[in-house]
Order: C-alpha cells, then structure tokens, then sequence
C-alpha cells in the first residue's frame, strides 16, 4: 500500500510539473500564475500521500500550512493586476 | 474489512490522479485563459478532494481525519475566490 | 544512502545555477532570484550534513537544520531589503539598470539622495 | 518493488530544472513564478531529506511569504517595464563563466560525496541539551533553538529588526512616520473581500496551532509566525486593515517585543540560573514557551512589514 500512494503521489507531482509548461508559454501572465496555483494544489495532495505512506512526523500540518498559503501568490498577483494604472503611480520627482 | 478500505482508497487515489493529469492535459491544451481556469478548478477541487476521501479511512485518529478534511476545505476556500478574482480579471482585460 | 547522493547533486547544481544567474543577469531582480538559488543549494549542504549525522538516537542532527530554519527568515530578510532599493531605484531613475554607463533619467539633475 | 529511488530522481531533475528556468526565462515576471515553483518543490525535497521543520518553514517564508513579495514587485516593475535593458554580455565570456559554474558545481559535490562516513554531529549534545537545560520539549530542533543556540536565535531577531529598519529606510525622506502603500486596490473584488473575511480566522488558529505543537513535533515559533504573517497580509490585501504608520508605537513595541523578552529572561538566567542564557531547570518548558510567544509575535509583524515596503507619502503608492 505504501509504494502505491507513494507512486501515486511522484504521479501528481510529475503531471503538475508538466503544468508548468504554461510557465514558458504564457501567453499572459495570469497564466502563469495558474499553473503555480496548481503546482501548489499538487505539493498539497503529494504532501497528504507522503505523509499516510512514510509516517514522518509533522507533514500533515506541512499540507495544512501549504494549503492556507495555496492562493496567497496568485490573491497578490491578481491584486497588483486589478490596480487602476494611476493607483500603481510612479512617485513624481519633486 | 481492510480489505474493503484499502480498495476504497485505490479507488479514490487513482480518481483523485486522474484529474490531475485531466487539470495538467486542459491547462495546457485547452485554447484560451478562461477555459485553462475551468481546467485548473478540476484539479483543485475534484484531484485534492478524491485523495483526501480516499486517505480519509486510513486516519488514525479523529484529530487527523479532521485536519485532512480542513486542509480540502481550506484549498476549496482560497482556490474558489482566487478562480473568481482570475475570472474577473480576465473578463475586464487585465492579465 | 542514495537519497542523500541525489540531493548533493541538486544542491550542487543549485549553487552552480544560482552563480552563473548571479554574474551573467544585467537585472537586479534576477540577480537576487539567481542570489537566492545559492542560498538554497547552501541550505540543502546543510540539509544533507544534517541528515549524515543522525545519532543519539535521532534521525538527523537538529543542529544545522535548526540554523537553516533562521537561514531561511534571515535570506527572506535580505531578499526584503534587495527588493526595497530595486523598487526605489526604479522610482528614483526610470530604470534598474546597474550599468553606470548607460544615460538615465536624473543626469544633471539630481534633486533627491 | 520500490519506487523511491524514481520518485528522488524525477523529484531532483524538477528542481534543477525550474531553476534553470528561473535563470533562462526571457522576461522577469516568468522568472519570478518560476521562483515561487522552486519554493513549492524544495519544500518536498526538505521532507525527503526527513526536516519536516525545514519544509514548513520553506513553505511558509521560501514559498508564500517571499512569493507575495516577489510577485508583487515584479509584476510593478514589469508593467512599467523595461526601461533600459544593458547589453547582452558576449558569448564567449558567457561560456567562460558556465564553465566556472560547472567547475564550482563538480568541485563542491565532489566535496560533499568525499565527507566522512561516520559524519561529525552534535546532535548527542542537542539532546543533552533538549534532556537538560530545554528540559521537556520533545522537538529537538526547537530545543536547539531555544535553549543549546538560543543566543544565536535571539540575534536573529535582532537581524529581522533590522532589516525592517534597513527596508523603512530606503524611503523617500518627506515620508518617514508615514505609512506603507496599501496593499491593493481601493475597492477589492468580493471574492477577496469574502476570502479576506474567512481565511484569517481559520488561518490564525492554524498558525497557533502549529506554534503550540513546535514544543514536541515539528512546527515552531518561526513557522507559525510566519502563517499569522501571511493571514495579516490576506487582510491587507482586501484593504480590511492597512499597514500601520511606520511611527506607530505599538507598530515598534511588538517588534521589539521577542528579542526584548528573550534577552531580558538571559539576563535573568545569568542572575539566576547560573550563566547567559540558563533557565532554571524547573521553570525551563514554560519560560521557553513565554519567550517564544513574543517571538511569534516579532516575526508576525515584521514579515508584513517588511514585503508592504518603506513609508510611502500620502496618496502615493
């Protein structure tokens, strides 16, 4: 049972990874952003596997940690994008 | 009965696999930003939920089961506002 | 044993990486992602140091990964900083160019330190 | 069969190569979220390495923290974009410095591959210690921290300080006292308003959670620090609180307040039990919890501090 979680676990981390390819091809940038959001969904259920399979302790509160933070980069980056362009103002030299 | 437990977490597990490699193949085939998002919520939503469900039996303990359960709520939560705020960023031209 | 020889390449090709990002990047950001590669290639050594010295019944010696957990929050510290002068750099000068020779907004005119 | 061996492999070749791409992106805000990739799978890598601690920390500061940070400012800088971009350097010189990396990369594996077998440690005296001094914490990495090297942590609060006074700063003179730039937008989505209203309430019993849990398992007072950090800037981001005035006084009291403690209850230990930095043995577990509550605190604060940036005038962001 354990090498089966494990293999399913090195399986969602191989096809998350392979997201990234939205990394190198954008076209935009929320794009990118997607696929960490994934990327981040997939460490999570990579975390949960590892964690029934090996019994380390402590990776169940590493998923419970890393799943608070799973959007934070992409609220950030949605948050920068959504400013009106005389919001992002550039300090005037006076 | 173990028996039974583990063929429900195989089941669940491989499921859960299954939308994610479904939530990788659509963000990177599908054709434009809006449906990639459709693509990404599977994975989420369906991929982390099916390996939670799956690893649910195999708790030890009450307080453990708890904590898988929060940790899918806790993606649905942050997962489904930050797709809304993609959603509207994307529908009003800003990416 | 093998995981360890695995993580000693990674760790290896971090810091390999990380320094010829560092060198060769004319931007100032990329050179503190580049920076901060090195920083965890140097982790992971520690990492690996930590992991070889498992005794007194403990499965890795808490020394050095306890300093690279305060590693960690000082290189985010640093990061901090290195980001605050880019950002101000560009306000001051319409540009994060570190190349002294190329002209720039506040030639002549500089009213502001 | 096992299956480790593979997963360690495909796992090393993942992050060697989005650090590649973080080097190799063509523009910036590519190499930014690949950065944020790298964070996410070097916290995998720390668990393979058995530092659970680690990873959690990775995660929170390497991964989410220094993620919000970068973001942040590289998407500002990339949108008002690309102001003069230096000359490429030449070919050759590029070749010549790769190969310096490659040499430099052989040369320190070679190193690491050659170290003893039978490895130097102190982990027996981080025990003795967790047994001793930092008497009844079952986390050995916290009684390290706490107690065999507590000194070396509280001077690394002391650098959080300061790196908070180094980034405040680098701000425009007229602003100094002021603010920081807000976080977001004037009027932030619903959906963020609605995640702004009910992450941070769950995430804060998390991040106490995990604080608590650092005396015997893994976690700690830097990891939870680090996720009430994150769960302050969620709130800031939606505009439900804005960064305080950089003059505030409770602003700087809880800043001070972890390195303050600590240094205060090692100077009573001096007095008291003995030597710099001794607890007595019977109020060992308790003190070291007290002092580590005001480190959460500490870090709490200045981690948002020091991503929302220096003072920025009024109106200006």
């Amino acid at each position: 049972m354990p090498n089966f979680l494990l293999a399913a676990a090195g399986l969602i981390t191989i096809a998350v990874a392979l997201g990234l390819a939205r990394i190198l091809r954008g076209p935009d940038d929320i794009d990118r952003m997607m696929a960490t959001q994934l990327l981040g969904t997939g460490a999570i259920g990579t975390m949960l596997l590892v964690a029934n399979a090996t019994g380390v302790p402590g990776i169940d509160d590493l998923a419970l940690g890393i799943a608070l933070l799973a959007a934070l980069a992409t609220v950030a980056f949605l948050n920068v994008v959504e400013l009106e362009p005389d919001e992002m103002g550039h300090e005037s030299r006076d | 009965m173990s028996l039974a437990i583990d063929a429900f977490t195989i089941i669940c597990v491989a499921a859960g696999v299954f939308f994610y490699v479904a939530g990788t193949i659509g963000l990177i085939r599908f054709p434009d930003s809006l449906s990639r998002l459709h693509a990404l919520t599977k994975a989420d939503n369906l991929g982390l939920g099916l390996v939670a469900l799956g690893l649910l039996p195999r708790a030890s303990n009450f307080p453990d089961a708890f904590k898988i359960i929060m940790i899918w709520v806790l993606v649905l939560l942050s997962g489904a506002s930050a797709a809304q705020m993609i959603g509207r960023a994307l529908r009003r031209g800003r990416r | 044993m093998t995981p360890l020889i695995v993580a000693t390449l990674v760790a290896a090709s971090l810091v390999g990486i990380g320094v010829y990002g560092f060198i060769l990047h004319p931007h100032p950001l990329r050179k503190l992602l580049a920076f901060n590669l090195i920083g965890g290639g140097v982790f992971l050594v520690f990492g690996i140091v930590a992991r070889r010295g498992s005794a007194a019944g403990l499965p890795f010696d808490p020394v050095p990964q306890a300093m690279v957990i305060t590693g960690i929050v000082v290189a985010f510290a640093a990061s901090a900083i290195a980001i605050a002068i880019i950002v101000r750099l560009y306000k001051l000068e319409g540009g994060v160019d570190l190349d002294p020779a190329l002209p720039r907004k506040s030639d002549g005119e500089s009213t502001e330190s | 069969m096992n299956v480790q061996p593979f997963l360690d492999i495909s796992l090393a070749a993942l992050v060697i190569g989005v650090a590649l791409f973080t080097i190799i992106a063509k523009d910036e805000f590519s190499a930014v979220v690949a950065y944020v990739a790298y964070g996410i799978f070097l916290a995998i890598v720390w668990v393979r390495l058995y530092a659970p601690d680690v990873a959690l920390t990775e995660a929170a500061v390497g991964g989410g923290v220094t993620g919000v940070l970068l973001v942040m400012a590289g998407k500002r800088l990339d949108v008002s974009a690309t102001m003069v971009v230096a000359k490429k350097p030449s070919v050759a010189f590029s070749a010549f410095v790769a190969a310096c990396s490659i040499l430099l990369a052989g040369s320190l594996a070679a190193v690491i591959l050659s170290l003893p077998d039978a490895a130097p440690s102190l982990a027996p005296q981080a025990a003795a210690a967790a047994q001793g001094p930092g008497a009844g914490l079952g986390n050995p990495i916290t009684a390290v921290l706490m107690s065999y090297r507590s000194f070396d942590t509280m001077l690394e609060k002391v650098v959080l300080i300061l790196a908070v006074v180094g980034v405040w700063s680098v701000g425009a003179d007229e602003a100094w006292g002021a603010a920081p730039a807000p976080f977001g937008p004037a009027t932030p989505s619903d959906a963020l308003l609605f995640l702004a209203k009910t992450l941070p309430p769950i995430g804060g019993l998390i991040g106490v959670h995990i604080f608590w849990t650092g005396a015997d398992e893994p976690g700690g007072a830097f990891q939870g620090g680090a996720l009430l950090a994150a769960m302050w800037m969620v709130a800031m981001m939606a505009r439900l609180a804005d960064p305080p005035p950089i003059n505030s006084r409770w602003l700087r009291l809880a800043l001070i307040s972890g390195p303050a403690v600590f240094l205060a209850i090692g100077v009573a230990g001096a007095m008291l039990a003995g030597h710099f930095f001794a607890y007595p043995s019977a109020l060992a577990k308790p003190l070291i919890l007290f002092i580590e509550t005001f480190m959460l605190l500490s870090i709490a604060v200045a981690l948002p501090m020091l991503v929302a940036g220096p003072a920025a005038r009024k109106g200006v962001r």
